[in-house]
């Protein structure tokens, strides 16, 4: 099914399968044409064609969501996998265009050129998560990067947005150099750059003790581990988050680590089945270093921002216990978990968008004191946001560990699980700060700080909320969607 | 006579390379860098690599080593001042690191490294040329990846917009 | 049969406390008065009709069982709440109905003047039911129910003027060394448990001796259990000193609690329980040598104590020394009867001692006493009976049973033990006759204050007070058997049904010479004690032991200092190592650990924040560390 | 009330209060006395909705009975099934009690944020009644550690001065123990779905499951773990006393008479039944903590110079006695451990309220602060007296019952359980009645609790139903006992049976579910034999 | 012919020194120069893997990472010329506002 033809046969793509991709290319251009427009309120207009063209790229993925397809000679797979990280890509695109819609505003951000650098990231995320050729999984992955450079340095005037954007790119590009003499490596040691032959190849004549190929996957881990902030390839990651535009942070909180690891899982399960029982002592001992460290550098921080960047961190660390348990089991977590983390990130830095008023940017915990009963929404939102990133139930995350843990269970990793619930332990605690800010400190004398409500951002708020609850008391649509994404990888 | 070639070329590329990371003005860095990328291109060269030759030296020595000395004149640099325990500290650590990389390496290869398969696609009917070949790669096989590239582009373009334009329209923060 | 028998006798006092509880203020003194005693009274009918009932039936079925409820059952572990009379238990609930309801009374008029009145009608009918459910009971735990009961009421009694700290802390004290013989009692309850499978007494009675052989360590410790319960109940050595400090309460509690009733209670249990002592006679050698230990000991404290109560409280434990060594040497219807007579006696004594004090306005020094019997005649002459009644001179009740006890104990052979009781005798008569002479004889002594206030109780007081004189006369009488009269006394053909084993196992009968002589002795030693008392007090009021061994009389004095023993080796020892417990142990090591993980948590962050230097080189070289370690990795695992 | 079996009144009485917890949200903070009363007439309407786990509970009948049950992750095999039974039934029944008179004596102590006070307690009876009636483990793990939250809350936000630290430690450390239960859930689960082929977290499936014995000790130790902590057991106790001091009076009436009860229900439920074979080789550990908890509760509660951290380590103390009754694993230390625990709810519960009375009214909680409180305040010494006989066991009240029971069980168990054990009743007495003397005897010594008011009427309604309770439970305890019973021998049934899977192993002899039964006239052994059983110390159950 | 350990040594050897350049450099520039080394240090060995087999996939790919690398450049000089607007630095060790 998947032999592509010996001639390319254009006229044989399946368009609507291509349809995210073809939206998001076309929706970017858009704006940049639509700019050329006079008028006031361009940011409006083209936040507003930025969701359009999201939901018409989610609308054209879930026509075809039944169809499995290979185009471009197997470079672009039309699978589960793909329509589930599409369609979790323009979710997370979404929720991020309302999150920015005041945010840009307020902070006097060039809109179209913010709005298409978001598309186009969202379109290399796509990229990445349907590519199974190395060459348009590397060109994905440096189309999202790139156009994230320049989103974390977009308040370019300010200091410590430029120096994050300085440090992103510099060790962005330091990784994309690993990455890519890994697939270099790959490359020279089957013969293929093309997930499919690779795996064919390698099942046809194993060779295990190719330096080439431990080498070339070690160094592809290695630059997918820099993208999904893997201890010890993390560093970049609190910087990087504090020092970027609030509603950028979300967005690449959310969206590149999934990416990441969709990259990683798609590379993983497709090229060289059977990595995740190879590798699983490096696979163990980067998910106990990446949860323990973001937890526990975590604790003490004082600027909410950072601290959920120590947080994603510990995040990625969990969906690595799934990547290392592996199997149907361990993928469909990962994809379960990326899901639920992504609302759940997303609403949280959503929200420390909204504190503050104009240019200021309000997010050290001092900031939140006495907030939740001035705003009992905003802190009803926010603690549902942290239990949940706390892995408490009835929420989201709570069902994410425990699909994550079981999958881990299930493939007998006992001690990353334990070491992995205790992390969870280690992690309450800062969360709980958040909420102890909130309610338990008195607002300062000059009042609580400032809530910048926008009616985007109020539903972006409402939509992950409700979402992250749903996920934790109903979770059986996203587990089945899930379990059957991961089906067509393996 | 390609060996020979190719031993001198890549004696220039690690001799050139090296002066890069080490010489103190980076107007000379980036000149090595030139240098490194010219003798590169004469490798591509004897490798049979003819295209990827010539954009080498047009892409890489000519574009974009020249954006590079642009900016490095435009910001005026000098040599860099590189001094004090923890420089020299991290120039240590730099090396050990760069050494204990490349043994590992060399062990490894050492156990033994299997090359992929021979390329499985037929030979051109017609002998074409490298670039020919190249070129018909690019636009039916890596059609979809060469639309993406133009994506990149486009972003490339855009970022540098928003980052390099100057300020305007009482834009903030 | 109209009205139920048992459960109604210490209902009646029950439902009387609810309804003082229910109306609250405003049922008044005279109705207070009126519920407290009436129901008392009524109890008392209640007991004399369950005991006729009981009388009217042949000796051999001279048991009622009378079930209320099933308390609790857990598999074959069944209690139930239900109520046994029989001759025994016909005694205890004619002496506590009865004397109860004289000291009800006679409380009318000594608690008049308290602004809690009320309060103190409503803890003493409770300690009424406690303690008509204590000898009531059928089975250990409903006993137990009515111990621990008649304890709080102790405890509250004693503490009922909580203003005075002395008070609050001696109640305290007794309900903290009650609960340590609860702790024996309750863990004798659960050996009875684990042997026969049941509580209740006719089966635990009847499958002992098949369960237990004689001597056995099984039975052995149930019995030492229990008795351990005995000596908190009755203030027997170790665990008499809250007893003495009982007296911080109203006079009619130390009348009622600390003398008449609850103190016996322990008596009575070990007598309820002789089936189980007599089969361990390692136990019973114990009762009779701390018993009589006790008696001893207690009396030479009782010697040179100055306070009118607290000579009377260490006379009590006294006594029951007697009753425990009566019980330890076999005769257990002579520890009975001594109970009974002794109920009414000191009872009398403790009232007489209550119209003493309140004619003082609340002086209890004897030192300050002196000279009232011509001020307070009747309360000089009840007084006098009830102290030649314990004395034990012919023919008052006293002497009947302590003569009993000593020829119970002779006859069976514990010489020992006889003579000390002997001696205890002696100290009785001494101390008792030191103690009238000092308040009723020789120049008064009093402060002005008293002196101005100096009246005759009231007819409430001095009535009650009457009616126990007489008791304490003829009280003994019932029981009056060998030599006097011909065969067993009527009081012991009473219990005989109840004892049956015990006579069975009980010595020969002494010949008529030696019961002379006994007798003999007996009265020698009590007449020679207040013939000394006499000498001593007669004219003076100086202590002539403080002259003749003056670290003897402080010894004395102070008790042997086995308080501040007590104080020292226990409750210090207890106090220091609760606080560093919980000072050191719970805060430092234990909640220590706790909160040690979350400081290590919180170095650990510090730690590994200082990697975060901020500078991209320092991120790039532990990016290229990784790749290092992993690598290595794959050196050496290949 | 309509036909109980089609209503689905378990989800009811879960969901009810937390719906109308939103619905005071809903409410505009500044209508005070509305939400106040609002609540007021939840948490009682609660009371009747839960009374037919009352009267309709068969007695006879140990299965589960209100049974509900629909599809939640079919995709795990994970389902929404509530049931009760006796255990379960009662504790709820103590919950919704609680509740409704930790509610109803709040509405003066809460003075600021009124409305999110009363949604957060609504939320916490939800969670609470919804732990006890779980009978699927995913659930009941969702309810166990949600439950966590408004409990943090209404520590961290209406406690006292060192609220949050008491209010973190309580979360992070009864989280830090339930994670690892999670762990022994999932381990479960897969165990389950190896053996049986389906998915699916019922407990009763758990029930039929054989488990390894090697498996059984570490999945009964992360059980254990957790329920251990909640419970607390020594030495995991130390968050208690510090959430208890800085909680307000209801989550510290809360706290005491429900929250702990959470524990010795897990063991009940899920740790004896699930792992009986580790239970009886790790039994005597445990009794031997249990015991150390009892003594060591008891004396440190002793110099406890705070009322409410007296009666905190009171609490260690007594529910040493639970766990105590757990482990003799018989029926009589069954029972009483679980009339313990009802007990200790019914009158530690009372005990918070007490101190929360004149905490209100003062505004401290020294011992050293009172003294001779009797004099102005009567009826509340009284009140607090009774609370305290029963805190203390005396026969007549409900402690004594449930403490009796216990040492039968114990004794029969190991007579030398028993005996450390009953030192416990010695010692309650020296603390109890020591605080209670230097509170409410003596002469009054601050001036400022001269004129201190007495109890108003609705203070003493909220004390009328804790009183009744006591002396019910005390004097007549069969009905409590009858309903509790059948589900208790159906738990120790299954122990049994599980344990004889895996006979032949020392740990068998150590259950005897029903003990042969001592009765009258039953033929006897040896008395020295049995004598020396006694001695050595091991089991002194007679076999005909 | 040359052979492929030869072509592919060179390779590792030219990715090591971009390693270490960046490792070792302050300068922001020099570090992005480093970087162009290791990634034509990648490439090097695509072409290399490609003439051993043959195949024409590893020059086009080279082809692809050139273009990458170009747009890289933009986009990062643009970053460090903000920088040095921002700053008057282009030493990264002088830049750590953001850190702990």
């Amino acid at each position: 099914m998947m032999t592509p033809p010996a001639v390319p046969a254009l006229l044989a793509v399946d368009w609507w399968a291509l349809g995210a991709v073809i939206a998001l290319s076309a929706g970017a251009l858009l704006l940049l044409l639509l700019e050329l427009l006079p008028g006031r309120g361009s940011a409006n207009r083209a936040a507003a064609v930025t969701v359009i063209t999201l939901v018409a790229a989610a609308a054209s993925v879930l026509r075809v969501r039944e169809a499995r397809r290979a185009i471009f000679g197997g470079m672009f797979v039309h699978d589960g996998f793909t329509v589930f990280f599409t369609l979790l890509f323009c979710a997370i695109g979404l929720v991020s265009v309302l999150i920015s819609w005041d945010y840009v505003k307020r902070l006097r951000l060039p809109g179209a050129e913010y709005y298409t650098l978001l598309l186009c990231a969202v379109l290399g995320m796509v990229v990445m998560a349907a590519s199974n050729d190395l060459i348009t999984v590397f060109l994905g992955l440096e189309l999202m990067s790139l156009a994230l450079y320049v989103m974390v340095g977009f308040r370019r005037s300010q200091l410590e947005s430029n120096e994050a954007a300085l440090k992103y790119f510099l060790l962005g590009a330091f990784a994309s150099g690993f990455l890519l003499y890994g697939i270099a490596l790959l490359y020279g040691a089957t013969g293929s750059t093309n997930l499919r032959t690779i795996a064919q190849f390698l099942s046809d004549s194993p060779l295990a003790g190719s330096a080439l190929l431990i080498v070339g996957a070690l160094l592809v881990l290695v630059g997918f581990g820099f993208k999904v902030a893997a201890v010890p390839f993390h560093m970049w990651t609190p910087d990087a988050y504090e020092g970027a535009p609030t509603s950028v942070t979300a967005f690449m909180s959310a969206g590149a680590k999934a990416a990441g690891f969709a990259a990683l899982l798609r590379v993983a399960a497709s090229a060289l089945p059977g990595i995740d029982v190879d590798w699983r002592p490096i696979l163990t001992g980067v998910a106990i270093l990446t949860m323990t460290v973001g937890n526990v550098t975590a604790l003490l921080q004082t600027n909410v921002k950072r601290m959920l960047a120590y947080s994603s961190i510990a995040h990625a660390g969990y969906v690595l216990v799934a990547v290392a348990a592996g199997g149907t089991e361990g993928n469909s977590a990962a994809l379960f978990y990326l899901a639920a983390y992504s609302f759940m990130n997303l609403g949280a830095f959503g929200i420390l968008a909204l504190l503050g008023r104009g240019q200021e940017e309000r997010v050290l915990l001092a900031d939140l004191a006495g907030l939740g009963f001035r705003q009992p929404l905003l802190g009803l939102a926010m603690t549902v946001f942290m239990i949940s990133l706390g892995g408490i139930p009835p929420t989201a995350g709570f069902m994410g560990k425990v699909y994550v843990f079981g999958a881990a269970l299930q493939a007998g990793l006992l001690p990353l699980v334990v070491v992995g619930v205790l992390n969870s332990v280690i992690s309450v605690f800062y969360y709980l700060r958040v909420t102890v800010a909130m309610y338990m400190t008195e607002e300062p004398a000059a009042g609580p700080v400032e809530v910048s409500w926008a009616a985007p951002s109020t539903l972006a708020l409402l939509a992950t909320l409700a979402i992250t609850l749903w996920w934790g008391i109903q979770a059986q649509a996203l587990l089945v969607a899930a379990q059957e994404s991961v089906r067509g990888l393996l | 006579m390609s060996l020979t070639l190719f031993v001198a070329f890549a004696a220039m590329l690690v001799g050139s390379g090296l002066l890069v990371i080490l010489h103190k003005n980076p107007v000379t860095s980036a000149l090595f860098l030139v240098l490194a990328f010219c003798s590169l291109a004469a490798i591509y060269l004897l490798l049979g690599a003819e295209f990827i030759g010539m954009v080498q030296i047009i892409v890489y020595a000519g574009a974009i080593m020249v954006l590079f000395l642009f900016v490095i004149m435009y910001l005026n640099l000098q040599h860099d001042v590189e001094r004090g325990v923890q420089i020299a500290l991290r120039r240590g650590l730099g090396w050990l690191a760069g050494a204990v990389l490349a043994a590992e390496a060399v062990l490894l290869f050492a156990r033994g490294w299997g090359v992929g398969p021979a390329s499985t696609e037929p030979p051109p009917a017609v002998a074409i040329g490298n670039t020919q070949a190249v070129g018909l790669a690019l636009y039916t096989r890596y059609l979809f990846p060469f639309e993406i590239t133009s994506m990149i582009l486009l972003v490339a373009m855009v970022g540098v917009i928003v980052v390099g334009k100057g300020r305007q329209r009482g834009e903030g923060a | 049969m109209s009205l139920p028998l048992l459960w109604i006798i210490p209902a009646l006092p029950l439902g009387a406390v609810a309804l003082n509880l229910l109306a609250g203020d405003r049922l008044r003194k005279a109705g207070t008065a009126w519920l407290g005693c009436g129901s008392v009274a009524l109890a008392f009918a209640a007991a004399v009709r369950a005991v006729l009932e009981l009388a009217s039936r042949p000796a051999a079925e001279r048991t009622i069982v009378e079930h209320a409820y099933t308390w609790m059952q857990v598999g074959d572990f069944r209690v139930d709440v239900s109520f046994l009379l029989d001759p025994l238990s016909a005694v205890m609930v004619l002496v506590v109905t009865g004397v109860g309801f004289l000291i009800h009374v006679y409380s009318v008029g000594y608690m008049a003047h308290d602004p809690s009145f009320r309060r103190f009608f409503l803890y003493l009918n409770l300690f009424m039911w406690a303690m008509l459910t204590l000898v009531l009971a059928d089975n250990f735990l409903l006993l137990f129910v009515g111990w621990e009961g008649v304890g709080l009421c102790s405890y509250l009694l004693i503490g009922f003027w909580y203003e005075r700290p002395a008070a609050a802390e001696a109640g305290k004290k007794a309900f903290i060394m009650n609960r340590i013989g609860d702790f024996g009692f309750i863990l004798g309850m659960l050996l009875i448990l684990a042997w026969c499978g049941t509580l209740e007494f006719k089966q635990v009675f009847a499958l002992a001796p098949l369960v237990f052989a004689v001597g056995s360590a099984g039975v052995t410790a149930a019995t030492l259990l229990l008795f351990l319960g005995a000596t908190g109940k009755s203030a027997q050595i170790p665990l008499y000193t809250w007893l003495p400090d009982a007296m911080e309460g109203p006079t009619p509690v130390s009348a009622l609690i600390h003398a008449a009733t609850m103190v016996t209670a322990g008596v009575y249990m070990v007598a309820r329980c002789h089936v189980l002592f007599q089969l361990a006679p390692l136990s019973l050698e114990t009762v009779a040598v701390v018993g009589a230990a006790t008696a001893l000991f207690a009396a030479t404290i009782g010697l040179v104590q100055n306070d009118i109560k607290r000579v009377l409280a260490y006379s009590t434990v006294s006594q029951l020394g007697y009753m425990f060594f009566a019980c330890g040497v076999g005769g257990f219807g002579a520890g009975v009867f001594h109970l009974m007579t002794h109920a009414f006696f000191k009872a009398l004594l403790f009232l007489g001692a209550g119209s003493v004090i309140h004619a003082l306005s609340g002086e209890q020094d004897l030192r300050y006493m002196g000279g009232l019997a011509s001020r307070l005649p009747w309360t000089h002459r009840t007084m006098l009976a009830g102290t030649v009644a314990i004395a034990g001179l012919p023919p008052f009740a006293g002497f009947f049973s302590k003569d009993e006890i000593l020829a119970d104990a002779f006859a069976s052979g514990h010489y020992g033990v006889w003579a000390v009781g002997l001696v205890g005798a002696a100290l009785t008569g001494f101390y008792m006759f030191r103690l009238y002479l000092l308040a009723f004889r020789g120049e008064p002594r009093l402060t002005p204050e008293a002196e101005h206030h100096l009246h005759e109780s009231p007819p409430s007081m001095v009535i009650p007070l009457a009616v126990l004189a007489l008791l304490s006369v003829v009280g003994g009488w019932i029981g009056v058997g060998a030599p006097f009269r011909e065969g067993e006394s009527l009081f012991a053909r009473w219990l005989a049904p109840v004892f049956e084993g015990a006579r069975e196992a009980a010595h020969a009968p002494l010949s008529a010479g030696a019961e002379w002589a006994l007798v003999g002795a007996s009265v020698a030693v009590a007449v020679a004690g207040l013939g000394l008392a006499f000498a001593f007090y007669g004219r003076s009021t100086a202590e002539p032991l403080e002259r003749a061994a003056p670290r003897l009389y402080a010894t004395l004095v102070h008790k042997y200092w086995v308080d501040e023993l007590y104080d020292r080796a226990v409750v210090r020892t207890v106090y220091s190592l609760s606080q560093r417990l919980w000072t050191f142990w719970d805060e430092k090591v234990v909640d220590g650990a706790v909160n040690g993980i979350a400081y290590l948590m919180e170095g650990t962050s510090a730690l590994l924040r200082l990697f975060q230097t901020g500078f991209v080189g320092t991120y790039a070289l532990f990016f290229t560390l990784g790749v290092v370690v992993l690598l290595l990795h794959f050196l050496r695992h290949g | 009330m309509g036909d109980v079996s089609e209503f689905p009144w378990l989800s009811w009485l879960v969901f009810f209060p937390l719906l109308s917890a939103v619905l005071i949200v809903l409410l505009p903070a500044t209508a005070e006395r509305a939400i106040r009363r609002w609540a007021i007439a939840v948490v009682f309407a609660e009371v009747l909705f839960s009374l037919p786990l009352w009267w309709r509970l068969e007695s006879a009948n140990p299965g589960w009975q209100f049974e509900e049950k629909l599809r939640w992750l079919p995709a795990l095999g994970a389902s929404y099934h509530l049931g009760a039974d006796g255990i379960s039934a009662l504790l709820v029944l103590l919950t919704t009690i609680l509740t409704a008179v930790a509610v109803l004596s709040a509405s003066r102590a809460v003075e600021k944020r009124a409305r999110e006070f009363y949604a957060v307690i609504l939320a916490l009876e939800t969670g609470m009644i919804g732990t006890f009636l779980c009978l699927d483990l995913l659930l009941f793990y969702v309810f166990w550690e949600a439950m966590l939250i408004p409990m943090y809350v209404l520590i961290g936000v209406w406690g006292g001065p060192r609220r949050i630290y008491a209010a973190i430690k309580f979360f992070l450390y009864t989280m830090a123990g339930s994670v690892l239960m999670l762990v022994g859930i999932l381990w479960l689960y897969f165990l389950q779905k190896a053996v049986s082929g389906t998915p699916t977290f019922e407990l009763d499936a758990f029930y039929a499951l054989p488990i390894p014995a090697g498996a059984q000790t570490w999945l009964f130790l992360a059980f254990a773990l957790a329920f251990a902590i909640k419970v607390p057991m020594f030495p995991f106790h130390t968050w208690l006393p510090d959430a208890h001091v800085e909680a307000p009076t209801a989550g510290s009436v809360i706290l005491a008479a429900i929250l702990l009860k959470m524990g010795t229900y897990g063991f009940v439920r899920f740790a004896i039944p699930l792992f009986p074979v580790a239970s009886a080789a790790l039994g005597p550990w445990i009794a031997a903590l249990a015991i150390v908890g009892i003594v060591y509760g008891a004396l440190v509660a002793m110099v406890q110079p705070d009322l409410k951290k007296l009666v905190a380590y009171s609490s260690v103390s007594h529910l040493g006695f639970c766990m105590l009754g757990l482990y003799a694993m018989n029926p009589a230390g069954f029972a009483g451990a679980m009339l313990t625990m009802l007990n200790h709810g019914v009158s530690t519960g009372a005990l918070f309220l007490l101190v929360g009375v004149i905490y209100e009214r003062r505004h401290t909680r020294m011992i050293a602060d009172f003294g001779g409180l009797w004099k102005p305040l009567p009826v509340y010494a009284a009140i607090f007296l009774v609370v305290m006989l029963s805190s203390i066991g005396l026969p007549g009240t409900n402690g004594f019952v449930g403490e009796f029971l216990v040492l039968v069980g114990a004794f029969r168990a190991r007579p030398v359980w028993a005996v450390f054990a009953a030192t416990g009743v010695i010692l309650s007495a020296c603390y109890m009645l020591w605080m209670f003397q230097r509170v409410m005897f003596g002469p009054v010594t601050h001036p400022e609790n001269e004129k201190l008011p007495d109890l108003t009427l609705r203070e003493r309604l909220v004390f009328a139903p804790l009183l009744v309770l006591i002396v019910w439970m005390g004097v007549a305890p069969q009905p409590f006992l009858d309903r509790m019973q059948p589900a208790l021998d159906r738990a120790l049934a299954i122990a049994e049976q599980r344990l004889a899977m895996h006979s032949g192993g020392p740990a068998a002899a150590a259950i005897s579910a029903a003990p042969a039964a001592a009765a009258p006239g039953a033929p006897t052994p040896a008395p020295g034999a049995g004598a020396a059983t006694v001695a050595d110390g091991s089991t002194t159950e007679r076999t005909p | 012919m040359i052979p492929l350990p030869w072509t592919l040594g060179v390779s590792a050897v030219v990715f090591t020194l971009g390693v270490v350049g960046v490792l070792v450099r302050r300068n922001a520039l020099v570090i992005f120069m480093s970087i162009e080394l290791m990634l034509n240090a990648a490439n090097l060995a695509f072409v290399a893997f490609a003439r051993s087999m043959g195949s024409l996939d590893g020059q086009v790919f080279v082809f692809f990472v050139m273009t990458v690398a170009a747009a890289e450049v933009a986009v990062g000089l643009a970053i460090i010329v903000n920088l040095f607007r921002l700053r008057e630095t282009v030493f990264v060790d002088e830049i750590n506002l953001l850190k702990g």
